[in-house]
This record gives C-alpha cells, structure tokens and sequence, in this order.
C-alpha cells in the first residue's frame, strides 16, 4: 500500500538507488539550502553535496555554519531545519521579518505553541519584536506543529524558519 | 569613534565599506537580499541579516526591517553608501529617531539640498554662478524677449511641468525666440495640460565638472579638488578623472571654493559633491549636491591620498577633520572606468548573468574594486555596474596608457561589458585632447 | 512482489552501470549544481562529481586561434595539427627546436620530401635554421609522409607539427 | 627606445614585464614551455614561441633555444625578469654577440659581481664595511684566537668547502674558540675532505636590509632608498617593507651612499640590489649585489613612485637617467607580502594544483600582481610564488592594517597560501615593533 512506501519502509527494503528518492532529497536540499545529505544504514548510504563547480560561493552560504554570522545565534541554530521532514506534508513556517523572536506574549509565561498542538492558519503562534513593536505572527496555515526551530529570544532574520509544522 | 556599524547597501559600495571598516577595526553588520544571500563580501562581515526579496523595494529600500537589523545588530551607526536610501531624508530622520548615526548630512542639509530650488537659491545666496533664467514663469512673448535678451543668447525653453525634453526649445536669436515659444507652450499644454515655460541660458556643449568637499560638525569644511565626468551617456558617467583636464588654475580654485561656500553656507557635514557644468569659455554654472558619497570617489582618493569613507565614518561621530585645507595635495591623474554588465554595442543594454572566468588587472598604479569573481551571478535586480578600475599616475598620458592596458587585461567571459567601448573612448583624439562633453558619446561613432 | 516497487529490484540484480540510471543522476546535478552523489550498497557504489566548471584556462588554451600569435603565421596553421589523423598508424613528425623551417636544402631547390614519399626514420626531411645554424632534420621514424603541415620559410617552435607521417 | 623585446621568464614577472611594455608601446615576444602552454598572461603578448618541455632545464634555461625565439621574434632586446637565465652572465654575453641587448647590467660586470670574493674585495675598495673576518684560511690554532680577538667574539668558524651549516661552529672567547676549531675542522675534513676553515665576525640577529639602485650607461647612479627584507625562513623572503622601520636617518643615508659607491665602482648600470646584514647597534656589513629585478621591487616603485621595469628597459636601451638622487621622494609605507603555493603548517612544503577559486584584495592602496586566476593550474616544476600583494599608505600602522584585511579578503580554494601564516606574522608584537630578525621566524611558534 502506498501509505507504506517513502520512508515508512523496513531499511531492509530501501533501495539506494532510487532515482525519486535521492530527488526528493535534492529537493530537500534545494528548501533547505543543505550542503550535504549523508544518510548510512547498516550497509547502505546515501550521500547528495550541493555546491556548483565554484565552490567558495556555495560553501559559505549554503553550510549553516557559513551562513552563521559571529554573535549570531540564530542561523547556528538553524541546522535544525536540516532535519528531512518525515513527511511530505510538513512545511517550515519562516520569520516574515527581521526583529526579536519570543515565543511567549510575556518573559516567563508559557509558548503561544509547543510540538503536538495544533493550529488553525490564524493562530498567533510567536512574537516578533522590531522597533519596539510586538508583532503577533500566526501560524498561516492550519496543521500540527512537529518542531520548534528558533530559539525564544534569538533575533530572526526574512526566511529564518521558526516553527515545522504539519499541514492538514 | 564607533564599535558597530550597519551597512545599508550591497556589491561594490558594501565592501568599499567594510575594508575601510575593517582597517578602522570597526565591526560590520550586512544587510541583505534573498538575491545576494551568500554573496562573496558578506564573508567579510561580522553579522549579516537578510531583509527580503531580491526586488529592492523588497529589501535595500524596506526602511523599518533596515532599521530592524540596525537594532538586533546593536550598531551605533548606518552607513548608505550610494544610491538605493543614500538621499533619502526620511530614512535619514527615523535613523535619528531611533538613536542610530546616520553616515552622512542631518535630514535638514540633505532635505534643502535635495529640492533644486532651494539649491538654486542658496548658490545664489553663496554668490555661486547659476545657470541664468527667467526667475519664473514667462507670461508674455515681449516678456521672453527682454529676458533673452538679459541672459544672452542661445537660450532654452523649458516647461515647468516639463521632462523628456517634451516643450523644450533652443532658440538664437528674437524671431525664432518667438516662434519657438508659440511651439513650446503648445507642445506643453499637450503634453502636461500645462503651457507654463521658463527661459533659461543654453549651455552649448557643456563638460560636466563636480567638487568633492568634506565637512566635520565642527564647522571646518574643505574640497578634495575636482572630477571631470563629462563622458558619459544619457546622464550615465562612464569615465571620470581627476584633476579635471580642461581648467586653468584660477578657474579650478573659484570653482573649488564656490562648492566650499556653498556647504559652508547649507551648514552641511560629511562627504558630498557639488556639481557643475562648464561652458566652453570655463564659465561654470551650479547644478545640484550629491549629499552621498559617490561612484566616483576613489579618484580623489587616489589624486588626495585621503580615505573618503574613513572621513565619512569620523566626522559622523563627531571627529574634527585631521586636516587643513592646506594639506589636500592633489598629485600625479586619476582616471575610473565604471564597469558595467552593458552591451555597448546595443545601446547599453543591461546584461546580467554568470561570471564565468575573470583575469583581474594589476600593477602599478592600478586599482580595481569589485566584488566580483569568477562563479558569480550579476542579478538583475539591481544596478549593471561590476567594478571600478581606477588608475593613478603622474602625467595624464600615463594614466590614459595605464587605463588602457589595464582595460585589456580585464578579461570577463560570461557576460559583456563597457570595457571595450571605453578602450576606444579612450583611445579617441578628442578624449585625449580633453575635447569630450556630456553631449559626445551620443554624437560619436566609435 | 518486486515489479510492484517501480526502481525496487533487488539490490543485487541493481547493475551500477546502468547509463540511464547515471545520465539521471547527473541531470540531477547539472539542475541543482551539485558537487557530488555518492551512493553505495553492499558492494556496489555509485558516486558522481561534478568536474571544475571553470573552462578559463582550457578556453584560450585549446583553441588554435588562441594559440596563433599575430603576425606569426605558423600557428594559425598548426590548425591542420588539430585534425584527426585518418588511420592510427599516422603520426605527427614536430619541430624538435625554435627556429625557421626550411623544406629544401637551398632557395629554389626542391624540397627533402613531398607526399607519397617513403622516407626511413634518418631520412632528412627538412631542415630548421637557429642562430645561423642549418640543422638537418630526420624523419626519425620510417613510413610514408602523408602530409606536410609547416611552409617554406616559415617560423616554427617547439612542438609544432612539420609533416603528417603514415608509419610502417 | 625598443620596438619589439622578448621577456625571457614566465609567470608573475613575465606579465608585470607585458605590463609596462604595453604602457610604453613596446611589442612583446613571449617564450614558455610545454606546461605553461595556453597561460593567461601569453594572450596579452605580440608574439610567443614553445621552447621546450615542462622542467626549467628543458625550456626557460634552454639559450640556444631562447635566442633562436629571438630572433625569429627580430627582438632588439631581452629581458630576463629574475631567476632561470637572468644572473647567468654567459646567457648574458651570448645575447651580446646576437647583437641582442640585454636588459642588465654588462656580462663583465655580472660576473665580477657574481663571484662573491671578488664582490667583497669590491666593497673593501669602495669603503663599503664587509663582515670582519681572517682574509684567508686559518693556519693555527694561535692564528684563530690572533684573528678572533681582533675582529671581536663571538665569531663563526666556517668551512671554505662548506655549505648547509657542516663545519660551521660559533665561538664566544678563547676556549670556546678552540674546542669548536677542532670539531669544525674534523667535520669539514670528513663531509668535503678539505679541512680548511675561516674565521668571520658573528652578527647575532641580524637584519636584512637591502638598497635598489638604478644606473644608467652615462655614468649617473642613484639608489631608491632600502627594503628590509628580514622576515623570511630560509633565506626565502615572506615579508617586505620600504622603507626599513628600524634604521636612523643617518644610517639611512649611510648605507644608501654606500650601495651607490659600490655599483659606481663596479661600472655597473641597469638595476640592482646591493645587501646587507644589520646588527642590533645599526652597524651594516655588505653581503652580496643582485644583478637583476628583484622579486620585492614594487615596494620601492610605490614608496618612489618609479616603474622601476620601465627604467630597466629605457637605460638598456642607452637613456640617461630623467631624474636626479633629490628628485626621488621616499614617500609613506610599502609592504609586500609573497604569496606562496605552500603550506606553511607543514614547513612550507609547496602545494601545486588547481585553484577552484580566487576573491582578488582591491580597495585603496592595495596592489596585487598575479598571474593567477580561477581555474589555474599551478605547475609543479617552478616557483611556488602565485602572486605579490602590495600595500601602500601613509604610515606603516595603517599599512600593516591594509595588509591584514588584504590578506583576509584573498581567499583561495584548491591550494593552501602562506596568506594565513603571514597574516599571523603581521599580527605579531614584534613585527610591529620592528623586531624582526632574519632567524625570527624559524625561532617563533605562531
């Protein structure tokens, strides 16, 4: 059955050598700006390394260690988002400015989201503080969050992914 | 002195920024674009933010997620470089809001500055020649007479809600004043429901000549000598040079302290420009201020030996200049090549894409800034320009000599470039005679 | 059953030499730039770099008109050189040295050989005047001379082709 | 003036050589070998010609080979650069006898130079201070301590056979001096079966300090001040500066007029380098003379201002020299830094290979001479120099500031640079303090 395929399947049927797999990683790389996917199992790997034949421009942006700026925590955390979704569905919800990230409405009090809930497209999931302004951001599209990607308090960038969520 | 500045800017200017930066063992903080995510200056730079699309109005313009890095980033000061917010006086202002330096003239100097009229009016007030005109509209055909006839002739009519050269007219003498007056009040009435003209003093095959000043907030103000960028097209300079090559010594001081005046009086700080044009008899005529640092600038850095954006930097926090006027040398020529990603030989058509191999000139008294490498995409988002190759030696001959083989040398496969027409420019009688005005690259063939 | 997964044959019936599979795989990284796939199983691996982009030095290299020089004749011909040789065994006869070719003993006199010759190998040829010197030059390999690529007179250096030889 | 010269080397100097050639309108004949087939700087050339095989041997130290380019290139002249043919004063005669001029100094006086006791008893005649020492071999043991306590311990027992450091022994007093006479004198006997040694003063820390001078065939000589040439490893030269950081003005001048003497004496002419040893208390003693362009030439040409391979050309050619001694200003500070293809963690071992790619330093008073560029190749079988970065500013703090960030933005993939190691150099306490001996490096963990 189909709902068992992608990477459901027992390793012991995996086939390296599947032209749509290692496309769907390529594709992976492309959304994550990923350098490198290097996946081993028992005998098997499967290893993809971007970066044009130019490498010095491809190395430092594409490498998250690269794109980390020095007294910039942010993008170092942000080889979290380089984990391969376990699933089609799940999409990066990306910072839409550049400012402060707080995941709680006030210092102490508990995150808008944590992993397992679920949320409508309009739910305010962080705040994003820029020019003194508190920024509600919502989630945008409806579906369950399945990880937590910038840190509360961490200055996010355009496109600094914030949260994975689950689409429904 | 600052710690921390943030540059709103990228390509060549940015990284102009930060080796000055880096020398001064000042900490850069980068903006920018989806577009130029990765690019090669941000390398260099201590922290970096990305503020949106690739389209400018998406990002190098988005003043409130400028101003936002300006605050993560915890910078003391923004510099503009050129273009993109440089002249805008609003951006200028929410920086001073917001307690942030802005590198460059306060929101007021840059504001007056900015409005031609007001311009026009301080140079008068500054005893700065102005391009004589009818102050004001011209309600009658006896009216334009008397003024022609006031200011000389040719003269240029103009209407005021004019652009494109739509209602303008050149006329030599009474009769055809007349006539073209009838035309151009019809054409403007056409063209902007609106017949209003004004006479103006026809400036026939003009060089265009501008003086770089510097001033701290301490009221000292002093130039750096002069450019002369009258090769250009359509308003666009392809080659400027320094010192300029057609002014006699009395007219290159009156010229140079007209500018000094003149900023003295706008009570202007910083680095800005005081532009000119300069009729075939070197009488010279105010245009507008350049209240930014300019493309050009490394040509009066090489003739001065003055770092203009490490001045730029100290006066904005509030340093005394280091020295007199006195002390500005002017040595040897310098002459800059804008290199552009044009197609010179289809109007200059704009040509972006990949860099595929690059041979870079060297030695002596060559200068090449870029922030270019083999490998890299010139985007189409923002201006063509590639590089600045800036050449400094003794005699004018020499560094038309140097500028020249040093052009050759510029090797860029990928993409083309002005460097090939500017060989020839260059290699042209006139050009070495110092006969080019802003008309000539329109009327020659190369 | 196998069939039923589309790439899902058994590892061991995967050939890694499989073109198509290859010519996908670089598709691949032509589209997205990639530096290199690398994939193993078992024994087998499939691994692809992509080579230096950079054409530079090849560009002004390789092209004969690169290397002919202006007003020197000789490489603009060396063009010839460049032309495959029509059976294996035709080899080229090169310039040992730096100096002017010569293809008779004197002015006016015919020359050492002409095609269809058959020459052995201390036959001479030709001969290459340097610094006053008229150095005899020997086939140095026994066939028949299929071709003549340098003029009468004209400037050669090291390495450039002077006739097209059909070994024995 | 020449028409048509032939550049008789390769690489960064073949190209800084095509460089001036085509700022004076000469025409230029190359010659390369089988592996710098196709090389970027061969398409700047008016003509070239394959003279051989990869190894130097077989190709750029070929004369018979070189000359025959020559001539059929009909070249008036030949340029040696440095290293290969150009201190090879029999290349130098055979040009000569082609009727060929050669852009140096004459054979006669290439070879007095060449042979360094001749070169010593040169200076002695022409008042240059020479490293005391026993003019001539040591016969007795009361014959060394004789020698040692006139010319002052601590002294250097050397091998006349010697070389690589066998036989040679240093001496503080007496004692010392015969225990060390006896081991230097049996290890010479055994490794080169000559056990005849010398004395010689022994300069602790030692500077290297070195004079260019120009003379033309009329008889007029000047000097373009000195380079301190002290960071190096080997003998091999990292680092760079003119004008030295540690000299009096007195000893400045000193050591200038004496190199002028010297090459007066010598009826040498073209350029030239006349080296020197400094000791801790300025003394200077001469070394050796360098009969040709040096690598480290452009730090004069900046602090002067003087093509120093244009003036190279013009007195071969029989021009007197255009400018007096008064006439040549010694102005701010140059340094260069070599960049090598080596890695400098692994005791500078060389590194050929291909360069992936290049970000080339630029930016004010920068200059880098390259012959380099993405996708190079760099051949095994020659200098492991791929470029000379030379910076250029008013005062030497602000140079080595330039220097460090130039360094910084040079990024090079494929092949590791000294450009790190340097970097650290720069950085260094001593090296600002100008504290820098020749043993400094070998001697300091960085």
């Amino acid at each position: 059955m189909p709902s068992e395929k992608p990477e459901g399947v027992r390793t012991s049927d995996v086939d390296v050598f599947d032209i749509q797999r290692v496309r769907q990683l390529v594709e992976l790389m492309k959304e994550h700006e990923l350098s490198e996917i290097d996946l081993r199992q028992e005998d098997r790997r499967i290893r993809v390394r971007s970066g044009p034949g130019n490498a010095f421009l491809a190395a430092p942006v594409m490498t998250p260690a690269a794109v980390a700026a020095p007294g910039h925590p942010a993008h170092a955390a942000s080889g979290e988002s380089i984990a391969p979704p376990h699933d089609e569905n799940v999409t990066l919800i990306k910072s839409p400015m550049v400012g402060t990230f707080y995941s709680g409405p006030k210092p102490g009090e508990p995150p808008y989201v944590k992993v397992g809930d679920n949320v409508q497209a309009d739910t305010i999931i962080c705040i994003i503080e820029a020019m003194k302004m508190f920024n509600e951001i919502p989630a945008g599209v409806a579906g369950k969050i399945v990880g937590t990607v910038a840190r509360n308090e961490e200055p996010v960038d355009v496109g600094r992914p914030l949260f994975r969520i689950l689409a429904d | 002195m600052y710690n921390r500045i943030l540059i709103a800017n990228r390509g060549e200017i940015a990284l102009r920024i930060i080796r000055t930066c880096k020398e001064l063992g000042i900490e850069t903080v980068a903006i920018f674009s989806e577009a130029d995510r990765g690019a090669s200056w941000l390398d260099l730079v201590t922290e970096k933010y990305c503020v949106g699309g690739p389209r400018s109005a998406d990002s190098y313009l988005k003043i409130d997620q400028i101003i936002s890095a300006a605050e993560i980033g915890n910078v003391e000061a923004v510099h503009p470089g050129y273009g993109f917010l440089a002249e805008n006086s609003h951006f200028n202002e929410v920086c001073r809001d917001c307690n942030i330096d802005f590198i460059g003239p306060s929101p007021e100097a840059m504001h007056k500055l900015g409005d031609k009229n007001t311009a026009r009016g301080m140079a008068r007030a500054s005893k700065v020649p102005v391009v004589p005109g009818s102050d004001g509209l011209i309600e009658t055909e006896a009216d334009a007479v008397r003024v022609a006839n006031e200011i000389g002739y040719p003269v240029l009519i103009k209407a005021t809600a004019g652009g494109g050269g739509k209602g303008m007219r050149v006329a030599g003498n009474d009769l055809a004043l007349k006539s073209a007056l009838q035309q151009a009040t019809t054409e403007a009435a056409a063209a902007f429901g609106n017949a209003s003209v004004y006479l103006e003093k026809y400036i026939e095959h003009p060089r265009h000549v501008e003086v770089q000043v510097l001033a701290d907030q301490h009221g000292s103000v002093v130039h750096l000598w002069e450019r002369d960028c009258s090769t250009q097209r359509r308003h666009q300079k392809l080659i400027e040079e320094s010192p300029g090559p057609t002014l006699s010594k009395t007219v290159r001081k009156s010229i140079c302290d007209a500018a000094v005046r003149m900023i003295q009086n706008a009570k202007y700080h910083n680095a800005g420009t005081v532009e000119f044009i300069v009729d075939r008899e070197n009488n010279f005529y105010f245009i507008e201020v350049n209240a930014r640092i300019q493309v050009e600038h490394p040509v009066s850095e090489m003739v001065t030996g003055i770092d203009l954006v490490e001045q730029q930097i100290r006066v904005a926090s509030g340093e005394k200049l280091a020295f007199r006027q006195k002390d500005i040398r002017c040595e040897g020529v310098a002459i800059e090549c804008r290199i552009n990603a044009e197609d010179a030989t289809r109007n200059f058509m704009p040509c972006p894409g990949r860099i595929e191999s690059i041979c870079i000139p060297g030695g002596m008294g060559v200068r090449f800034d870029t922030h270019v490498h083999a490998g890299y995409d010139v985007p189409p988002y923002y201006d063509s320009m590639i590089g600045k190759l800036i050449v400094h030696r003794p005699t004018r001959a020499e560094a038309i000599a140097t500028m020249i083989r040093a052009l050759e040398e510029l090797r860029i496969k990928g993409i083309p470039t002005t460097a090939e027409f500017q060989i020839k420019v260059l290699q042209h009688k006139d050009f070495v005679e110092g006969k080019v005005d802003t008309k000539w690259v329109e009327r020659t063939r190369l």
